[in-house]
């Protein structure tokens, strides 16, 4: 008889082994964690977000350290799709665990131009798409911030490919749970969230933002209390799963967001500080569940919503 | 890629002793990094268990003692992280990640090297010097560094037969003068196969041009704000001379041939 | 000859001595202070957020340590105008800064009524109108989320008071710009921001929300890089001034907010952690303007915008 | 209100040792918070010199000595604030406040004094006694404990003339079983004057309800997540029995007279 997994589950048709996916950008392509940990621990890696074009990514400094938090603006550096294919798929193939595909574009097009052509690659298993990043001028955010946009680009894709869709939302806006729906009526499988708040620092001395870009993407620890607040109204909001992060650093953390209602979770800013993250967070959500008395982690899920 | 298999896990403080008024050399017991490390690569060490600091400190390594299992850095107290690695005590476990990065390229002809060493730079050169000294190259270490507080190692690489020449614009060291100017008047006497070095980047931007001028070919060992230091986060950038995209400092180097480098770039 | 202040400044018609603040509800009316350090030092005394009524405050446990940060479920505990008239600013008179009171309705009216009984009494210097308060069911924040309702209350209160008119916006929003700008044409003389982010935690043994009303505010360090963000975007949107808020803890932090365009900034967090915040941080500052060659610190309030 | 003015600064570690398996005594050489204090009251201190964790941890007094200047607290490691006061050295700088709150009450008549403990409820117990004894009072210590290992301060508490009787379920006590049980044995045998109790809620809340049909009058001392500890945030609250509004343990407290406190609060 096989070992029953109570953390194995299942998201938008992928069944995953466990609840844990690597955060888009914190874990390259994946070789190095792979140097680790068994990368089968994950239930999907969620790789490095890509675009049709390469990027050489944002020059000048890149990360500011923060209280308990990271600023970061990368510019969405990578090799573009077809290196991207060519270049890291033979390796991720290989793993044992689906892989879900990052994409962000500056236009509509890009956007649909990425989901036809990743549509039909063998071991692509999802794409999540970006509609939230604050590094890139155009585009990026400015998706993500408007109910009609997010649709839109949503819709788009859906047209352009057969995969799970999953759309990547952003924690900058007033309403995240009417951007949800928006998203789920034009045909997403699953929502992530959150990327990346909005923030910068200043240098005292130059009197200059530090950032070339002025702004950057805030995460880490710092925003576990916002993104679990935004995985919690979501929840409610959608009938679709919902893959949370946002500073999770510990299977706590974890816990947390699946009580609150995540199917998956993703660990970002804690695998760069700590590339053992994953295998500890797994070790602890499985005494977890068992300490809870369930055979499966799901069935914590959104537990906090009860009355 | 790193060249190793980088090693994460706790390992045991031998001695954090204060070497100078504001620099600490700290020595932990870790045998699979002092096994598998060499002189260039760093280790990045967490400096608090809490969430701030947040990030991990890379160091360069100061020490690789294989037959002993340890390492040590050497370290200046410049803020936060590196006071609270200060006050890290005997016995205590320290959070560290390493060997990581690629260290300085020894294949080369390098019958006489030269070190080009600036402050904190000075940290790697003992582990080089003492690869080159196995092999019988000598090597000259061109030291600068602000004011006496700042000097450290000397004795340590003389022990080992570098010759060191300091320079300090308070008139502490041998010369009087910036290390680069020092640079200038050595490269005029005196021929060498092969150059190092690692300080701060105005210094390396200028040592860069001497040797090139000088056709002596060079290793810089770079520094940059590390999110990862493994090649995750693609934060660690340092422009590359093809004037189009970056290298990765924590992967393709610290240590990377000076030529590769544009140093016209800044924050 | 007086000794020249490099720390005075300004805002909306009062004269402050020193850019530092208190941040509504986290000095309750100064008296603890006091305590601790010569309230002069203070440009302004910003008062814990007062209603038309006594509120008790929520009920259950009302806050939550966060990494850097602090979650705060008070529910604007305090004694009503009346007594807050009555009890608190016979005490607060006798102090050497001019005397901010931070209002908070849960309707239109209750901010007109509000306005209207603080308006002639002796000592109130101005008004903070709390357009974000996360922690009341009605009103509150809802006010702060859409440019009309923020432009809407800020008329009403401005129709009903002769006093400095300060607006204090939510940073739960898409476009904190576009809330400035509107509240600037509706008649506010100064903005400060920002309020706390929407956050949460959960109790992973209880499996429920940590707060009874599930959601509290985040302040601390924690939230810096996105209040100075706000800030910067605000100052650039908007020609009065602003207060600006959000994590401040030591000198550094308090140039940053001026560098970014901040004219006074408020200490919360911080001086609920080291009552001795105020007085470090206005020596620091101090300082600060001396070592750039300035000879008040106005005078490097937004350079961070300068090409 | 604060009784006295709070002073907030650095105080010296004197002292920091284990004293039960999880259970330390930190001595702080604070001569002026040795001066004001008075039993019950309490100090908050900064774990950590960085933002995480960022609020100060609040204690009991467990020793007040005038005379040296010093106070201390009795602690249990429970999570990360206790861990890293745990680490603490002699000499290092400590950032605290003190003396906060309101402490005992001991002008009522307090012949025969009863003190219920539960757990780490017996720290401030010694001062207090320490009053009474100095006024020929006499008291008896109720002390419950879940073993053996967390127990402390018996010897102390006897020494000073408190009688001492240990409540535990697993029969390291005198008493097998809850200290309640054993508080409502007592209260049958024997009259008291005044009650204090100091322990978990449920504890303090059975505690109340026995006293209060022994017309027994009880003062408890509570406990509360903190921000501040002086007044500023308004977080630490615990409902009043008159159903209406809050004490705020920080000010109003931790000491109150249990019938003023409504127990059946949770949060
Ligand atoms: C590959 C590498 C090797 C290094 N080797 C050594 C060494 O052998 N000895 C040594 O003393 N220092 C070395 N450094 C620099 C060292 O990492 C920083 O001094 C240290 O991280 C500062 O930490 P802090 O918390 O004390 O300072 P912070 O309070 O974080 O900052 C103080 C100052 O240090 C700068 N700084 C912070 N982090 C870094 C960083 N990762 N790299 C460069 N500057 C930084 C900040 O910009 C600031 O100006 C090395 C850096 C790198 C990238
Ligand atoms: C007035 C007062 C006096 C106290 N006196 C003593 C004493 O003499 N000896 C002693 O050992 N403890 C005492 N405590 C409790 C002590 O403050 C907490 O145990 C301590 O703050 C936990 O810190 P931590 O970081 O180790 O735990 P955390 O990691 O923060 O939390 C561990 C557990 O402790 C609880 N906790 C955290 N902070 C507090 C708090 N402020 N009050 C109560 N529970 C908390 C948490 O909910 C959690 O369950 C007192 C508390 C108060 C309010
Ligand atoms: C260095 C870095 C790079 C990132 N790159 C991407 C990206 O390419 N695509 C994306 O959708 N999110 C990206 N993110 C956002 C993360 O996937 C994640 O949503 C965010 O960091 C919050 O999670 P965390 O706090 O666990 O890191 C990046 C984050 C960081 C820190
Ligand atoms: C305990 C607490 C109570 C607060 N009460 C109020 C309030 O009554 N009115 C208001 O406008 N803001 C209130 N705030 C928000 C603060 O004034 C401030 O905007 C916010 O905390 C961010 O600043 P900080 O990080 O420096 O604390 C409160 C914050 C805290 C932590
Ligand atoms: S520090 Fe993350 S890639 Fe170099
Ligand atoms: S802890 Fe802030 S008022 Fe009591």
């Amino acid at each position: 008889m096989e070992k029953i997994n109570p953390l194995a589950t299942s998201l938008a048709g992928l069944s995953l082994s466990s609840p844990l996916v690597t955060a888009s950008g914190t874990c390259g392509y994946a070789r190095e964690l792979s140097e680790f940990f068994d990368l089968g621990m994950l239930g999907a890696i969620v790789v490095k977000g890509i675009t049709l074009a390469p990027r050489t990514g944002n020059p000048g400094t890149r990360l500011i350290e923060t209280p308990a938090g990271l600023i970061n603006s990368i510019g969405l550096e990578n090799p573009g799709v077809e290196k991207f294919i060519s270049g890291e798929m033979p390796f991720l193939r290989q793993q044992h665990a689906p892989v879900i595909v990052n994409i962000s574009g500056n236009t509509e097009e890009e956007y649909a131009a990425l989901a036809t052509r990743l549509d039909k690659v063998v071991g692509v298993s999802a794409l999540e798409v970006n509609i939230s990043c604050p590094n890139v001028k155009t585009g990026g955010m400015a998706f993500g911030a408007s109910t009609i946009a997010a649709a839109r680009v949503t819709t788009l894709v859906r047209q352009h490919s057969q995969l799970p869709l999953i759309v990547k939302l952003s924690p900058n806006v007033t309403d995240i749970a009417a951007i949800a729906r928006a998203v789920e009526e034009a045909g997403a499988d699953a929502i992530s969230l959150i990327n990346t708040l909005l923030g910068m620092a200043i240098d005292i001395e130059t009197r200059r933002p530090i950032l070339r870009g002025t702004f950057g993407g805030l995460s880490g620890p710092a925003i576990k209390p916002v993104a679990l607040r935004m995985v919690y109204q979501v929840f409610r909001a959608v009938k679709i799963p919902v893959i949370g992060m946002g500073g999770i650093s510990t299977w706590q953390d974890a816990a947390e967001f699946i009580l609150a209602g995540a199917t998956a979770v993703g660990i970002g800013t804690a695998s760069m500080v700590n590339p053992l993250a994953v295998p500890t967070i797994h070790q602890g959500l499985q005494a977890y569940a068992t300490r809870q008395g369930v055979r499966n982690i799901a069935e914590l899920r959104g537990m906090a919503h009860q009355q | 890629m790193v060249e190793h298999r980088p090693h994460c896990g706790i390992a045991e403080v031998v001695e954090n002793i204060k070497v100078a008024p504001k620099i600490w050399r700290l020595t932990l017991c870790t045998p699979e990094i002092a096994a598998a490390a060499k002189p260039g690569q760093f280790v990045n060490i967490r400096a608090s268990s809490q969430y701030d600091p947040l990030l991990r400190r890379p160091f360069s390594l100061n020490r690789i003692d294989r037959a002993k299992g340890t390492i040590s850095v050497l370290y200046r107290v410049v803020g936060r992280g590196t006071e609270l690695i200060s006050l890290f005590r005997l016995g205590e476990k320290v959070d560290l990640i390493g060997p990581l990065g690629k260290g300085f390229a020894t294949s080369h002809p390098r019958q006489n090297s030269l070190f080009v060493a600036g402050g904190m730079g000075i940290a790697p050169f003992f582990p080089l010097a003492q690869v080159l000294s196995a092999d019988k190259a000598t090597a000259t270490c061109l030291y600068g560094v602000r004011c006496a507080d700042d000097l450290a190692e000397v004795s340590h690489l003389e022990t080992i037969g570098v010759k060191v020449v300091t320079a300090s614009e308070d008139g502490c060291g041998h010369y009087h003068g910036k290390v680069t100017d020092l640079l200038a008047a050595t490269l005029c006497q005196e021929d060498f196969s092969l150059g190092f070095a690692c300080g701060p980047h105005a210094m390396l931007s200028a040592t860069k041009d001497l040797c090139l001028a000088a056709k002596l070919p060079l290793q810089v060992s770079l520094e940059s704000i590390m999110a990862c230091g493994l090649g995750l986060c693609l934060g660690c950038t340092c422009p590359k001379s093809n004037g189009e995209d970056y290298w990765h400092i924590c992967t393709d180097g610290p240590v990377l041939w000076a030529e590769e480098v544009d140093f016209a770039w800044r924050r």
